[in-house]
């Protein structure tokens, strides 16, 4: 066996040791499958009277260090691929991406504008529907988003009007259908673009 | 363990509990449906109205999209909603002129405040224990409505007392109407600093009772006896502005400031010249300028008109107040007293101010006439650079009934404890709405003790503080955030203001906005009542009485009523189209000149050596706002004290007693004690020491409570002799050092050099 | 050519009224920490007010003077940090990256204005007092630096704004949260690399000095001390 | 030590190797249970944060700092003192270049925890490693942080192969003497020793060329030490002084460890045969000179000063000299100079007892003089407003006492395993001894002369 043969061998080792101690963290961090099945318990549990910035757990905080994200398990199976196949645009629904800095995720009155009437009878748009029965909202999760601890604002608007295609932050919708987050958006993502368009990657660009 | 230690634990060990069962707790609450569409990230202004001193300033609040977890129909659930972020001075606004004061910028805190009243409560505990149970409104109207029918019923109607924060505009006239019609005593309208021996001297001055506009920015010289005019007296923010147009902004000359005072204030810290003067001796000076300005033929006694005519002496020139005779009663030499005169009359417009403190002796009113009449020699009175008064707007809600109550000062819960004390049955309920005078008056009032003789007490407090403590049912009132909100200030602007601003924001909690309530009642009551107040909600009444400006040249013009309500809702207010000062009218005529007393001070000045003087504070104010975080971990500006309460002495008052800086002290005056850290600071007579107010709360939410001690309880029952005041500056007390101790300062040093390195 | 925000603050108009510091913490999400943290040195004003009292009694002068970053040219905060948290924008702020900061609090010492602030722990709002915070500036957690940015956000907002309406920022659109409060006017925030505006004009008053101006920092803040008054005096 | 055979000296010198006794398993528990108390204090620091110590504004920087410049400061005991006497050849430094630097090793490594220990967030503090990310952010060059961070890691490097490199032949003799697995473990140590020529010749060779590669890197890393301090525009810090009076006072605090070691290890593993009176003689006389060396570096730093009378500096320089640090100033000038210097400069104190004594007072001193250097500075910078005060936690305590307890702790673990006394060096010694070559040191033969000149 040659040298480098050995160092390869050994690179792997370390690699897989540390993936088995990532593992057993995110094993040992895992929470219980009520969280997955959507939509979630309505008790009336009083959260912490105290808003901090710090992570709930110290596993939280090592997930987030590993830059390990939970994946987002939605209320409802929602469709792009059928909206945008039906000739509809983002900015239908995500009002206000080109004007500020986030985008609107349209509340349960607004997808019963057309639900009302479109497609009753699947069971997913009975969910709906049974949402806005009992008055509630849709506790869509986020799919996107950065994590308060990356400190940083990004703004929409400017993006939308230097004509960044959606699709290129977020993936093809065309093709999705719960949205699932398709682009990860790391510093390296942001910055590799704004190197390409010539616009500023002074840090106090994006992190204030 | 700390506090801090012990929540950190609870909200860990409360976070793992959560989290072994179902993740992230937040995902746990149920959202309601958003009634509002607001883009999230952008944010919207919308105009309100700073409620927290009587100046009024205009706001805009920054609303933004934010989710709150709120209760709904019984459930907890997070709402997406508007919510106020921050606080600027409305640009349009004729008296705050886009600024707004620290303590208005806090006022987000009032609404956000953890320990807000969140739903209507009755009393489960002995009276003052601060049990409650939480009801609901239903419950809560009928429990009221229950006391009311029943007197009603035994024709004792009188026997309900309404106990306020001073009002104005709209809620006023619902207030006063509500009273009224229920054939109830008239509402007693209680502040601690409410200037009533100032308007008072002011209607016999200048027949206008109230405090003047000062229109700094057009004034080369400004004399101020112990006027906080830059801090918590009167419109502080509108004062702000004018004062730095005076300083700076406009070509020529500055103005000059030259501050009276026997403590530094905040103000008194930005004067060209301070000088400290003898307490109580404020008219005695302003008579001395006085007589310099007549005897040196700078003025006319004739120019002085009735305010000068008041004055005993003044025709003559003023014979008793030449400076040389009056320096040692003043304490200031009588070559500063005659300087400052002649710079006073060569630098027209020249203007004088009275503030709070020396208003607060035994002879208060006499130096508040006093220094009008120096305004008024001075030629400044009705006159740019000097003091305006400027048309207040009554509302005209068109009702018979809404009759606009006299204004009281603080005395009449004195009157009202003694009435209690004298006859414990007088009162039978009390409606208590904003005023808390078991924190704001001295203990020698016994407040507590009357109140705690009344049968039924509901507050339509926030707050449990010291008085809504003592309630058998709280009917919590919105955040004025949350409500509808209108007012018409009597001076800060040379306009006639009328301020108006719709909610802000959805109510956070399960509260009512008071005059909804009271209307409700009155709607509950039937009868009389309701006819009296035959508006449906507050801005319906709102709605009424601003229709009467439409026709009035102002700042909106508006083809309809519909259109004129809109426009007034968007821009904040109407205000009058052109500076207008109302003329001045002959004052009250005495039946004979008034005539200065020596002020008097409770204690004998062997036994207690010290003057005591409480001043506002100017982040707690007169102690309404200690319950804000940033109010309390704001720095003084002077003291730099954060979190806390000082005794603020001389140097060499300290150095005769053996007290260092945050040692502890114990003050006593002859109608109690009190113990706080002592600050050390040259800004202060050696005679005398000064506390501010504010802190020192029993009971005023998690962040107030048990802090420092309150000056307010110590104080002698004396009266301004004229107006039947509290003289609160007319205390004499004595100190004795305790022990060593701490205060928690910002700033670590008084001077730009520390006192260890002085010896160099 | 890159905006140089600076700001001038006229000691002749500062009154002291500490409206600055409230309202500052208001849009920066600073945290109170409580009696017994401020007690030990670690409560976070972004601007203070500065006292000095000089004389004696009778004669008592108190000097104002509100200090905040003064966003120097030459700012020793920024070569020492080994990360690059502290660092120098394009447009002439100390730019704070809270991100990167490590918590190593070199910069805090270098700064001869003592105007850094370190999070000692993580900070805490009593909910509901969490909604008061502006979604537009990053709430700062444990072990980070943090200091007055000259309101970044606004002025970011601002330029984003111009941009959309194809022009430039417009002298005195942009105000800090202290700038907008202070009532008597004492403070101007523009664009010192325009000489037309009014920071630049005021700037160049004969009363302009730096604060601690002699240690090279090149501060973009100027100070416009007090005048003693010169009235006609009838004396 | 004339009389002492080879075989003598590796049964004196292999005997700690051989066993413990129970009162060195009692004081190694007690060390342990400080070293762990001074972990979960750590723990507790990172998991609640850095409140719980008493740093704060504008004092940002406190004990972590001072035993940092301290431990780095103590380094200089052994490698740079060990470098200089070998290249000098001085034949008294036989028995005593493995303890120092051992010392070396053992506080550099303790010294540059300190760093990570203050941080903020202590868990990134991979950053300061140079590796390539997506970010493309590199750490920031013109930091004095990142400087100290290199030349930190390349002085522990160096240290470290220094101590490694004559310790081979060393271990390669315990392994002969050694069965079962501890065998496997030395002959790994060993790398392969076999004592062959041409393995002495490569040892000698590599020897010199460290030690006169790693005098620079040690003054070097206390210089940059000093920078840390230099390069901010603090009152006393910024001065062109600091990197001389760094150096010096590390191999000031080096020295004074560094009898302390000799001291203990000739108590209690019972080396009175080889730590004679003489090396102690020889470094006092080293220390006297450093302690001059230190009166003179303080004395010019503060003529400085209060000669230049600048406004900022006189404040600190008052608060020091007769303000509120002036009790630990004062100590700080006995420990350092006042006591030492008489005992060290009669002949008839420069006894083991005399130098150890000053020793003591020498390291305390000098953990007052990085103290003051620190503190009374970041307290009283320019704004008087913004003035503070420092005094540390528990949590501080416990750790600093935490890393005493560790060095104690290391060096009597390392004790245990490897020869503190290089054997073979010795062995030399005696075989030079029959072939006398020129040192700048008298022989050991001849004690009672040396230091009579």
């Amino acid at each position: 066996m040659s040298r480098s043969n050995l160092g390869l061998k050994r690179c792997l080792r370390v690699t897989v040791f540390l993936g088995m101690i990532i593992l057993v963290l995110s094993l040992l961090d895992r929470t219980s499958p009520a969280q997955d099945t959507a939509p979630p318990p309505q008790t009336m549990t009083q959260s912490s009277p105290i808003f901090t910035p710090a992570h709930r757990t110290v596993m939280d905080a090592v997930r987030e260090f590993f830059g390990s994200r939970q994946k987002p398990v939605q209320p409802i199976a929602y469709t792009h691929k059928v909206h945008l196949a039906n000739g509809m645009q983002c900015t239908d629904c995500h009002v206000g991406v080109d004007r500020g800095p986030d985008a609107r995720i349209p509340s349960v009155n607004f997808c019963m504008t057309c639900h009302q009437v479109i497609a009753t009878d699947k069971p997913e748009i009975k969910k709906l529907a049974a949402y806005r029965a009992r008055g509630e909202d849709i506790p869509w999760q986020r799919v996107y988003g950065f994590l308060p601890s990356a400190h940083v604002k990004f703004n929409h608007a400017p993006h939308i009007r230097a004509g960044v295609d959606c699709a290129q932050c977020h993936g093809d919708m065309t093709k999705q259908t719960v949205a699932v987050r398709m682009v990860d958006h790391t510093m390296g993502f942001c910055v590799q673009c704004h190197r390409e368009k010539n616009v500023s990657v002074d840090c106090v660009a994006c992190h204030y | 363990m700390e506090r801090r230690d012990f929540l950190k634990i609870s909200a860990a060990t409360g976070a793992v509990a959560a989290l072994e069962g179902c993740g992230n707790p937040d995902h746990q609450l149920i959202r309601f449906v958003p009634e509002e569409d607001m883009l999230p990230g952008l944010a919207t202004w919308k105009p309100s109205i700073c409620t927290l001193c009587p100046a009024g300033c205009g706001m805009l609040v920054r609303v933004m999209q934010g989710e709150a977890e709120v209760v709904r129909n019984g459930q907890l659930g997070i709402l997406k909603m508007g919510l106020p972020k921050k606080l600027e001075g409305n640009p349009a606004h004729p008296i705050s002129h886009g600024r707004l004061c620290p303590r208005g910028q806090a006022g987000l805190q009032v609404t956000y405040h953890p320990d807000r009243i969140k739903t209507p409560l009755a009393r489960s505990g002995p009276r003052g224990s601060g049990q409650f149970q939480e009801i609901t409104w239903d419950e809560a109207m009928k429990q009221l409505l229950s006391h009311l029918t029943a007197l009603q019923t035994s024709n004792e109607q009188g026997k309900i007392g309404f106990l306020t924060s001073p009002l104005r505009g709209q809620r006023k006239t619902i207030v006063h109407g509500f009273a009224a019609a229920l054939k109830a005593a008239p509402p007693i309208e209680f502040a601690f600093l409410a200037s009533r021996t100032i308007q008072e001297a002011n209607a016999w001055s200048f027949g206008s009772d109230a405090l003047p506009t000062v229109d700094l920015s057009h004034s080369n010289y400004l004399i101020s006896f112990g006027a906080d005019f830059l801090g918590t007296w009167n419109s502080p923010v509108a004062q702000s502005v004018g004062y730095g147009h005076m300083r700076n902004g406009r070509t020529g000359q500055p103005g000059k400031f030259v501050q009276v005072e026997s403590r530094i204030s905040q103000t008194g810290a930005s004067a060209d010249e301070w000088i400290p003067s003898q307490p109580g001796m404020d008219g005695v000076f302003a008579l001395s300028l006085a007589h310099v300005i007549l005897s040196e033929k700078l003025g006319t006694a004739g120019a002085a008109g009735h305010a000068g005519a008041l004055i005993a002496g003044w025709s003559e020139g003023l014979p008793d107040y030449a400076p040389a005779a009056v320096e040692k009663q003043i304490g200031v030499p009588a070559a500063t007293i005659s300087r400052i005169a002649r710079e006073a009359a060569a630098n027209a417009p020249a203007v004088a101010l009275i503030g709070d403190g020396p208003a607060a002796h035994t002879n208060g009113f006499f130096n508040a006439l006093a220094v009008n009449a120096l305004n008024a020699v001075l030629g400044s009175v009705g006159k740019p650079g000097g003091i305006v008064f400027s048309p207040v707007w009554t509302s005209q809600s068109g009702k018979p009934g809404a009759a606009e109550g006299k204004k009281d000062g603080e005395s009449s819960v004195r009157t009202l404890a003694e009435q209690i004390h004298a006859t414990p049955d007088s009162v039978k309920v009390l409606l208590v709405d904003g005023a808390n005078p078991v924190f704001a008056t001295p203990m020698a009032w016994r407040v507590r003790e009357a109140f705690e003789k009344v049968p039924f007490i509901a507050s339509f407090g926030s707050f449990i503080d010291e008085t809504t403590v003592l309630a058998d049912l709280i009917l919590p009132d919105h955040s004025p955030l949350e409500s509808w909100l209108d007012d018409s200030p009597e001076s800060g602007s040379t306009k006639t203001v009328a301020s108006l601003a719709p909610p802000a924001m959805q109510p956070l909690h399960n509260t009512r906005s008071m005059p909804d309530v009271l209307l409700d009642l009155a709607h509950q009551l039937g009868g009389p009542v309701a006819a009296a107040l035959p508006w449906k909600t507050y801005d319906d009444a709102l709605k009424i009485a601003f229709s009467s400006l439409q026709k009035q040249k102002g700042s909106v013009s508006a083809t309809d009523a519909d259109d004129f309500w809109t426009k007034v809702k968007d821009q904040g207010g109407w205000w009058s189209a052109e500076d207008k000062s109302v003329s001045l009218a002959a004052g009250k005529i005495p039946a004979a000149a008034v005539k200065n007393t020596a002020p008097q001070f409770d204690g004998s000045p062997d036994q207690f050596p010290f003057h005591f003087l409480p001043f506002a504070s100017q982040l707690c104010y007169d102690g309404s706002l200690a319950h804000l975080p940033w109010m309390q971990e704001s720095p003084d500006p002077l003291s730099t004290v954060m979190w806390g309460t000082w005794v603020e002495m001389n140097p060499r008052t300290a150095e005769k007693l053996a007290i260092k800086q945050g040692d502890t002290i114990e003050v006593a005056s002859q109608h109690g004690s009190l113990r706080a850290p002592a600050l050390i600071a040259p800004g202060i007579a050696p005679d005398v020491i000064a506390m501010p107010i504010g802190q020192g709360h029993t009971n005023f939410t998690r962040y107030a409570s048990g802090r420092g001690a309150n000056p307010i309880s110590i104080l002698a029952p004396m009266v301004e002799s004229g107006t039947g005041s509290l003289a609160w500056a007319a205390t004499r007390v004595k100190i004795s050092h305790i022990s060593e101790g701490k205060i928690v300062m910002f700033g670590a040093s008084l001077t730009d050099a520390s006192p260890e390195l002085k010896h160099r | 050519m890159a905006h140089q925000w600076g700001m001038v603050i006229d000691l002749d108009r500062c009154t002291g009224c500490a409206a600055c510091v409230v309202a500052c913490h208001a849009e920066n999400n600073i945290s109170t920490v409580g009696e017994d943290q401020a007690a030990r040195g670690r409560a976070k004003h972004w601007i203070r007010v500065e006292r000095y009292y000089e004389g004696e009694f009778p004669d008592v002068r108190v000097k104002f003077m509100p200090v905040l970053c003064q966003q120097c040219d030459a700012a020793p905060c920024e070569p020492v940090c080994p990360t690059f948290a502290s660092y120098h924008t394009i447009e002439g702020l100390n730019g704070q990256v809270y991100n990167r900061c490590i918590g190593t609090r070199y910069c805090a010492n270098a700064c001869p204005y003592n105007v850094r602030f370190f999070n000692f722990y993580n900070p805490e709002w009593d909910k509901p007092l969490n909604l008061q915070l502006n979604p537009d500036v990053s709430v700062r957690s444990v072990g980070i630096m943090e200091k007055c940015t000259f309101c970044v956000q606004r002025i970011k907002a601002s330029e984003i704004q111009a941009e959309a309406e194809k022009r430039a920022v417009k002298d005195g659109e942009i105000q800090p949260a202290c700038v907008q409060s202070c009532s008597p006017h004492a403070m101007v925030f523009g664009d010192l690399s325009d000489p037309q505006s009014e920071v630049s004009r005021l700037a160049r008053s004969s009363r302009g000095t730096k604060l601690l101006g002699e240690l090279g920092t090149q501060p973009k803040v100027t100070y416009l001390q007090r005048e003693s008054w010169h009235g006609a005096e009838n004396a | 030590m004339a009389q002492k055979t080879p075989e003598q000296i590796n049964e004196d010198l292999l005997r700690p190797l051989s066993g413990t006794s129970g009162r060195y398993l009692i004081v190694l528990a007690f060390l342990a249970g400080i070293v762990i108390a001074a972990l979960c204090s750590f723990f507790w620091q990172v998991y609640a944060g850095l409140g719980v110590s008493g740093l704060r504004s504008p004092v940002f920087w406190g004990f972590y700092i001072t035993n940092f410049v301290f431990w780095i400061g103590l380094s200089h005991a052994g490698t740079l003192i060990s470098a200089i006497l070998r290249l000098a050849n001085a034949t008294w430094r036989r028995p005593v270049t493995r303890c120092a630097e051992v010392i070396t090793v053992f506080a550099l490594s303790i010294g540059a925890t300190f760093p990570v220990i203050h941080l903020g967030r202590p868990w990134l503090a991979f950053w300061l490693f140079p590796y390539p990310s997506e970010r493309g952010i590199w750490p920031n060059i013109r930091s004095p942080l990142l400087w100290d961070f290199f030349a930190i890691n390349t002085y522990l490097i160096s240290s470290v192969t220094f101590l490694l490199l004559p310790m081979l032949p060393d271990l390669a003799l315990v392994r002969d003497r050694a069965a079962g697995w501890k065998k496997k473990v030395y002959s790994v140590l060993a790398l392969g020793w076999t004592g062959t020529p041409k393995q002495w010749n490569r040892l000698e060779r590599a020897m010199h060329i460290m030690a006169i590669a790693v005098i620079p890197v040690a003054v070097s890393v206390h210089s940059i030490v000093s920078w840390d301090f230099a390069m901010a525009p603090v009152p006393m810090w910024h001065s062109t002084i600091f990197a001389p009076y760094f150096v010096a006072g590390a191999i000031f605090s080096g020295i004074a460890a560094l009898i302390l070691a000799m001291a203990c290890l000739r108590k209690f593993l019972h080396l009175e045969e080889y730590l004679l009176p003489i090396h102690f003689e020889n470094l006092g006389k080293l220390l006297l000179v450093m302690s001059l060396l230190w009166f003179y570096f303080v004395f010019a730093e503060r003529l400085t000063a209060w000669y230049g009378n600048d406004p900022s500096e006189m404040t600190v320089f008052w608060v020091t000299q007769t303000g509120s640090f002036s009790p630990l100033f004062w100590l700080m000038v006995l420990c350092n100079f006042v006591i030492p210097f008489p005992l060290l400069a009669i002949k008839k104190t420069r006894t083991i007892l005399g130098t150890s004594i000053a020793s003591v007072t020498v390291v305390i001193g000098m953990w007052l003089e990085r103290y003051l250097i620190i503190v009374p500075s970041l307290s009283h910078k320019y704004l008087p407003y913004s003035w503070g005060t420092y005094r540390p936690t528990w949590v501080e305590l416990t750790i600093t006492a935490g890393t005493f307890a560790a060095m104690v702790m290391l060096y009597m673990i390392f004790s245990k395993l490897v020869p503190i006394i290089s054997i073979w060096e010795l062995k030399v010694g005696l075989r030079e001894e029959a072939h006398p070559a020129p040192a700048l040191a008298p022989s050991h033969t001849q004690p009672n002369e040396v230091g009579a000149d």
